[in-house]
């Protein structure tokens, strides 16, 4: 490792390295960001909601939007696997369906940025994943 | 970039290790390296997350799931059901007691909803011997800005304004301490922490040490800067072996990156820590004492003046402050003195750290605004009494403190406000105890501290609290008079008002403290010779209700020294005169025919 | 003081010397000496103490004055399974003191005394910052919570039954 | 300076910035009653643990009671020395002092001179509260053959840990344990004996209680004199003059020879002798030596060592044999006058009146506590017979003339009996810090350059500062010589000899403040200098009355080489005269094989 030897130096480093905890810190305050969560079961894995995952935060992170990915179990709604229930701050949970990389894209491009509505939204008898426990 | 899509942060602090932490983070790995999930869920060992008493606690990031109480054995479900399929493992969450709800999350967690984390910060978030993760969560930033930004002058200003006070028991303005040592033209001066956490029940100080190490690193480095000292000192008790460890890591990795040591950041500032041990004296937390430990001496305090900030280690200006307090000054550097001093009350300015422990249910450590109620630490952070028994009191200061009751319950808490109701900050301990607690035992056991921990030099100290230690002694084994009492009160007072330095200074606290208090437990010990809580083993009678008793003779065979007599099938009895009160007989007796009266 | 005479050998001066020159025979450094001596040594018999004294130039009475002013200091070898009973307020109130008369009882020692057979040794410490777990026993480097007294036998058992 | 004016007890008092409260009452005669502290002045030695809190006053504005030995002075401080918060706070605490002391005053050796004892009165103790459940803080009594340690007694005034320590830097005592059994002992809290204690006895000389006083031979004393079959003598040593009076309150510095002399005849010895006689002696031996070890040097013999180290005083020989043993060649061979007394009076005198060794008693009248110890060496016996049986303190003897009755007062001057009685002024100021050397000089300078000195007084060699040197032309050749006094300042000497810094070619050494004047068993001085000050001026005055002022010429000491030694360093007088020194250190390494190997 080498030495910090100027303000910048560390300024830098500290740059570079915020992301590592950054997630740390999101998931203290979710209500105040996107929240997303994907459904990931073994049937949803299957379908490929794992590589899904990993596209929306890397996705995310590049795009500068500040949003929490956390996984959840089996959404019920196998036949449209790879499931993604999206929470933007203010508004009702949505959950899409057969969420692909390309979907995903739409996903963040027009909904969590522009508020536009996207094809693929599956229509809820539920509130929220969490509270059908 | 961040390869990690969740983070699995398990507390690696002293309780939690005490309870296999270590082995859950190895299976926890072990798992997950089974599963292939290498690079997308990553184990840290963290610092402590403060509630011990649930302990071991495994945290998963991003979707804050607070599992606690994980064995070795329950890694396996985490992964398999939470990290694979997502799906919460119910059994391992919290289930509040009061609402009999599961809480997944800390956030809604009673135990930290009121608590605000300055001092704690990153305790439980990152990993204390990650430099990188202290750096990333704005690490030596502060040290970067008063180096580049401010004089000495107005460093120590800031800190002034910002109204921060000792955490470690005194409550001296922790800028005009820095001022003191500043002001003296010295070729060398030095810093020190003093993490030499003596109170039996105040853990605060290990648990910053362990984790966030780098908090004091750095404090360390700005209060160097500020009264321009070169060279610190850490004094830390030695049966901290991880917080030693800790640090010692710490320190390395400062030096490593060039933060500790000449040319810091490019700016010329030189400073470097080194550790000292302190070896088992409770005395050693009195800064002249430590000084004179550190010098390699008995830990015997000496006179203020001069106060270490004229004449501390090796006759140099010195800087004392403990490691709360260090933990603080990052923060104010980088968020101002308007912003601490805008959390707290009117006269105590930011947050303090309690340990709580004792008959509380949330067992552990917590940050809180000053200012809260004892209530809202007691009943609310802390869950309220364990097995529903009832309230007595809560012992704050430690061995030096005093006992708060019941109508202190919704004193706001403070440095003023629990002195004035008879006890003192201290460094945070805070011990509940319950309607089992005898509070002349309590003040018994605190002065059989004293006794012990006591350096010797100055006689009221010395002899003083040994005959407080036997006057209490006296009325726990019944033989008490009403004399007594005044004698208490008379020597008490003498014994604070004479004493060389704040051990003694305080401690008949505990026993100024319970007599105020509880006077009608000293009464009934000394008037009725009873012990109305049952721990004076002196005070309680065995007795055997003839109603229950069937004559087994299971009682008098366990009686081991003959005290109970009677006839195979007719009722036995205890001759009081020969019983020694070991409660074999209790035990022993499965008709619930021995009573304790 | 203890009565056991204890014979240096060479290697046992020299290594003393080491720990001593590791800190630039200063005498301000007694204490990390002291510590360092007795993680070696396992205690700090007098003689141990002289040669430590004679190293930093110090007088052997104020050597002597420091080991017996702090309590981590022992003059008396420990047994090979240290027992520490936290006698911190937590534990206190949660009951050290029983599970500390338990192991006396149980042992047949005294606080600061050896068995016999140099197996066990009591000790009291205060406050290992393991509140959560009152009251807690640490044998060795090995901590258990939540103490009963019942449990004190069993403790024991699992060292007796290892040799 | 910068003044401060303050407020005792309603008086107004300006005192200089810096003052303690305690010194600034003493300035307007408001006594503040103290038990731990000790100030020695001059000797720069100050005791203030802040201990005994039996100077707390009450300072307005002060939460708790401040020590008055302790705490500086400010401007417009308000003071109450005697306020009934501060008396009842003395009063319980000194009930807690006395509830950890033993209650045999009347048998205690300190009874009637102990300054606890005469506090608690002060204070009017009368009781002291629930004695019955109070334990005591008991340790096992040391007797070493100087010192008993009564350790049951210790206040932990921490008095004697200074004087070891900061002034002699001894380093036999510490305080050792933790609170209520925190005591004052050696390491392991061995035997005195077997520590590295060299009998000086100023821990003694400030002990304020009977937790450390002297070996009392005065019962032994009492024993022989009222035996018939015994003759027994006495010599009395320099210092002892200079200062007994004050322990029948005359002022310091009152001679008191003559009186001394008739009260040691009355008290019923059958010749009182006087160890300056042996003083003069030890010059004719340790001169000549000197000389001889000089005149080697100078003329290049590079197997004598210089300087040479005076070795008269019993307590500075205990240190090195202890603390310099790779020094053990440097100091003189030539034994103390004491014991240079008793081997003549044993030898000479004894044939002189024709009775065998065994019956003739030789006792000394010391102001020195190491002197018991010196007595008792093995070296100074013959077939275990001791040449000084034993030594008593000037205290000692203080305490022996008021038991007998004896009115000191009004007691005739008498003198010396002869043959060991007649001395010079040069064995007169051995009793004082530099006058070995000066006497030795007397002699050495007359010897060497065969002149006559027109003036004997080296003012340049007195005085009472810690360190001292001086250069004396010997006729053409300058003779550095080098003085100390206090341990402390000794060992600074050797050190400069042992990184071969130091230019003397002869070092006088005493190891008490002062010298003898200030030893251990004198009248206690508190530390008050102008006693010593007085002691000394005494002593020279002494050295002034007297016909005679050079050892060489005292006619006893040549009729007795004439008669009985031959020359000086003749074989005799080695035999009878000189000794050699041993390594005391191995004694604190013991290593006994068996039991545990770590």
């Amino acid at each position: 490792m080498g030495k910090i030897k100027t303000l910048a130096d560390l300024r830098k480093m500290r740059e570079k390295l915020k992301s590592e905890t950054d997630l740390r810190d999101k998931s203290e305050h979710p209500e105040d960001m996107v929240q997303i969560k994907v459904a990931m079961a073994t049937c949803c894995i299957a379908s490929g909601s794992r590589e899904t995952m990993n596209y929306i935060v890397d996705e995310l992170e590049k795009r500068n939007v500040d949003a929490v990915v956390t996984q959840t179990g089996c959404m019920g709604y196998c036949y449209a696997e790879p499931t993604v229930e999206v929470t933007v701050p203010g508004k009702e949970p949505i959950v899409f369906g057969y969420v692909d990389e390309k979907k995903a894209n739409e996903i963040i491009e027009r909904y969590i940025k522009n508020g536009e509505l996207v094809e693929g939204i599956i229509p809820m008898n539920y509130r929220s994943i969490e509270e059908t426990k | 970039m961040s390869g990690y899509k969740i983070h699995l942060l398990v507390c690696g602090g002293t309780g939690c290790k005490a309870s296999l932490s270590t082995a859950v983070v190895e299976n926890l790995n072990h798992e997950i390296k089974t599963q292939g999930l290498d690079d997308f869920a990553q184990v840290v060992t963290t610092g402590c997350f403060g509630f011990c008493e649930k302990g071991p606690i495994v945290k998963i990031i991003p979707d804050n799931t607070f599992y606690v109480q994980v064995k070795p054995e329950d890694a396996r479900e985490i992964v398999e059901e939470h990290i694979v399929k997502g799906r919460k493992v119910e059994r391992l969450l919290y289930h509040d007691p009061d609402k009999e709800t599961i809480v997944s999350d800390s956030k809604h967690m009673n135990f930290y909803k009121k608590q605000v984390r300055i001092a704690l910060r990153n305790c439980g978030v990152i990993d204390p011997e990650n430099i990188d993760e202290y750096i990333a969560r704005d690490g030596y930033k502060a040290l970067g800005k008063v180096l580049s930004e401010k004089t000495p002058e107005e460093a120590i200003k800031l800190i002034k304004d910002s109204g921060l006070r000792g955490r470690g028991g005194g409550g001296f303005s922790t800028g005009m301490k820095w001022e003191l040592a500043a002001k003296n033209i010295s070729d060398e001066k030095y810093v020190v922490c003093n993490a030499d956490e003596g109170d039996p029940g105040a853990f605060m100080d290990r648990s910053i040490l362990e984790g966030d190490p780098h908090t004091v690193v750095e404090a360390m480095a700005i209060c160097g800067y500020s009264i321009g000292s070169n060279y610190g000192l850490v004094y830390i008790r030695a049966e901290y072996p991880l917080a030693i460890e800790r640090l010692k890591t710490a320190i390395k990795q400062a030096r490593d990156y060039g933060l500790l040591g000449n040319n810091i950041l490019g700016t010329g500032f030189k400073f470097d820590i080194e550790l000292r041990y302190g070896a088992g004296a409770f005395v050693c937390g009195e800064e002249t004492a430590l000084i004179h430990s550190m010098e390699g001496s008995r830990g015997e305090p000496t006179m203020k003046p001069p106060f270490p900030s004229d004449s501390g280690y090796l006759g140099k200006p010195t800087t004392v402050n403990n490691v709360e307090t260090f933990a603080n000054i990052p923060v104010i550097i980088n968020k101002g003195a308007a912003w601490f001093s805008s959390i707290g009350s009117e006269k105590a300015k930011g947050t303090k750290v309690f340990a709580l422990a004792g008959k509380i249910n949330n067992v552990g450590l917590i940050e809180v605004p000053m200012g809260i109620t004892l209530r809202e630490v007691i009943f609310e952070i802390g869950g309220g009494i364990k097995n529903g028994k009832k309230f007595k009191a809560v012992q704050t200061g430690g061995p030096s403190g005093g006992c708060l009751t019941e109508k202190h319950l919704d004193t706001p808490i403070d440095y003023d406000n629990l002195i004035a109701a008879g006890s003192m900050m201290g460094s945070g301990g805070m011990v509940v105890m319950d309607e089992d607690d005898c509070m002349v035992d309590v003040a018994k056991f605190f002065l059989d501290f004293t006794v012990e921990e006591s350096c010797g030099k100055c006689a009221p100290c010395r002899i003083g609290n040994k005959r407080l230690h036997e006057i209490l002694e006296k009325i726990t084994k019944g033989n008490g008079t009403p004399e007594d009492i005044t004698r208490l009160i008379n020597l008490g007072t003498v014994i604070k008002d004479t004493s060389l330095c704040g051990l003694g200074q305080s401690s008949p606290n505990p026993v100024l403290a319970t007599i105020n208090n509880f006077m009608d437990e000293y009464t009934a010990h000394i008037e009725d010779k009873k012990c109305p809580a049952g721990v004076c083993k002196a005070l309680m009678k065995y007795e055997i209700v003839d109603e229950n008793c069937v004559g087994c003779t299971a009682c008098a065979r366990a009686c081991p020294v003959g005290a109970i007599t009677g006839e195979r099938k007719e009722i036995h009895h205890i001759d009081t005169s020969l019983c020694i009160k070991c409660g074999a007989c209790i035990d022993r007796c499965k008709f619930n025919a021995v009573i304790i009266k | 003081m203890s009565n056991i005479k204890v014979e240096l050998k060479k290697p046992d001066v020299d290594k003393i010397k080491e720990i001593c020159k590791s800190f630039n025979n200063q005498p301000g450094e007694l204490i990390n000496v002291l510590h360092k001596t007795q993680h070696t040594f396992g205690y700090l018999p007098a003689e141990v103490q002289e040669v430590v004294a004679r190293e930093l130039n110090v007088s052997v009475a104020k050597v002597y004055g420091v080991v017996t002013f702090y309590s981590f200091f022992s003059m008396i070898p420990k047994g090979k399974y240290p027992i520490s009973v936290c006698t911190g307020t937590a534990c206190y109130v949660r009951g050290a003191e029983n599970v500390l008369d338990e192991f006396k009882k149980n042992l047949k020692i005294e606080v600061g005394e050896t068995t016999g057979d140099g197996m066990f040794s009591i000790s009291c410490l205060r406050c290992v910052g393991a509140c959560g777990l009152a009251p807690v026993v640490m044998v060795g480097e090995k901590t258990y919570g939540r103490v009963a007294p019942e449990m004190v036998s069993d403790i024991i058992k699992e060292y007796t039954n290892q040799k | 300076m910068e003044k401060v004016k303050l407020t005792i007890d309603n008086k107004t008092v300006e005192v200089e910035k810096g003052t303690t409260i305690y010194k600034a009452a003493k300035t307007i005669g408001i006594d503040i009653p103290v038990l731990c502290y000790m100030d020695l002045g001059d000797l720069n030695i100050e005791n203030k643990p802040g201990g005994c809190r039996m100077c707390s006053v009450e300072v307005q504005g002060r939460r708790n009671l401040a020590p008055s030995c302790a705490t500086d002075v400010f401007d417009g401080m308000v003071v109450n020395t005697h306020s009934m918060r501060v008396l009842n706070a003395r009063r319980v605490v000194m009930e807690l002092i006395l509830s950890d002391h033993p209650k045999d005053c009347l048998v205690c050796p300190k009874s009637g001179n102990c300054e606890l004892q005469s506090l608690a009165n002060k204070l009017g103790i009368r009781e002291i509260p629930n004695q019955d459940i109070a334990e005591m803080s008991t340790y096992r009594k040391d007797f070493s053959p100087s010192i008993i340690r009564d350790m049951d007694k210790c206040i932990m005034c921490r008095r004697c840990e200074t004087m070891c320590n900061e002034f002699q830097t001894v380093g036999a005592l510490s305080a050792v344990n933790r609170g209520f059994m925190s005591v004052v002992a050696p390491a392991f809290e061995m035997d005195l004996e077997d520590s590295v204690c060299t009998y000086c006895g100023q821990c003694v000389a400030v002990c304020p209680t009977g937790a450390l006083t002297e070996v009392n031979h005065t019962n032994r004393l009492i024993r022989d004199l009222s035996n018939p079959n015994k003759t027994v003598i006495v010599q009395t040593a320099p210092a002892v003059r200079a200062a007994l009076g004050e322990e029948f309150g005359h002022k310091p510095g009152t001679l008191v020879t003559g009186k001394m002399v008739s009260a040691l005849k009355q008290l019923g010895f059958h010749h009182v002798f006087d160890t300056d006689f042996a003083a003069d002696l030890t010059i004719m031996e340790e001169g000549t030596e000197l000389l001889s070890r000089l005149t080697r040097h100078l003329n290049g013999d590079k197997s004598v060592k210089l300087p040479m180290l005076t070795s008269c005083c019993p307590g500075w020989v205990n240190f090195f044999e202890s603390q310099f043993t790779d020094m053990l060649d440097i100091p003189s061979t030539a034994r103390s006058p004491q014991q240079m007394f008793g081997s003549i009076a044993k030898t000479y005198f004894a044939d002189l009146i024709n009775i065998p060794r065994e019956d003739l008693i030789v006792v000394s009248i010391m102001p020195c506590l190491a002197k018991k110890y010196e007595c008792q060496r093995d070296e100074f016996k013959v077939d275990g017979n001791p040449d000084v049986d034993y030594s008593i303190s000037t205290r000692e003897l203080a305490h022996l003339i008021k038991r007998a009755n004896i009115d000191f007062d009004s007691l005739s001057e008498e003198d010396f009996d002869q043959p060991l009685g007649e001395s010079t002024g040069a064995g007169v100021i051995f009793g004082t810090t530099g006058g070995v050397i000066e006497a030795a000089v007397r002699t050495a300078y007359e010897l060497h350059t065969g002149k006559t000195l027109q003036d004997v007084d080296f003012k340049e060699l007195r005085g009472m500062d810690g360190i001292r040197h001086a250069t004396i032309d010997f006729d053409g050749q300058p003779i550095n010589i080098g003085i100390a006094h206090g341990l402390g300042k000794a060992r600074q000497l050797l050190e400069g000899i042992r990184n071969g810094t130091s230019e003397f070619h002869a070092i006088e050494i005493m190891a008490c403040p002062g010298g003898c004047i200030g030893g251990g068993g004198q009248p206690l001085h508190h530390g008050k200098f102008e006693i010593l000050q007085k002691r000394m001026e005494a002593i020279y005055q002494e050295d002034k009355n007297k016909p005679l002022r050079k050892s060489h010429e005292n006619p006893y000491i040549i009729k007795l080489y004439e008669e009985f030694l031959g020359k000086p360093m003749s074989e005799k007088a080695h035999k009878l005269l000189h000794t050699h020194y041993v390594d005391k250190s191995k004694k604190i390494i013991y290593i006994e094989p068996k039991s545990f190997e770590i």
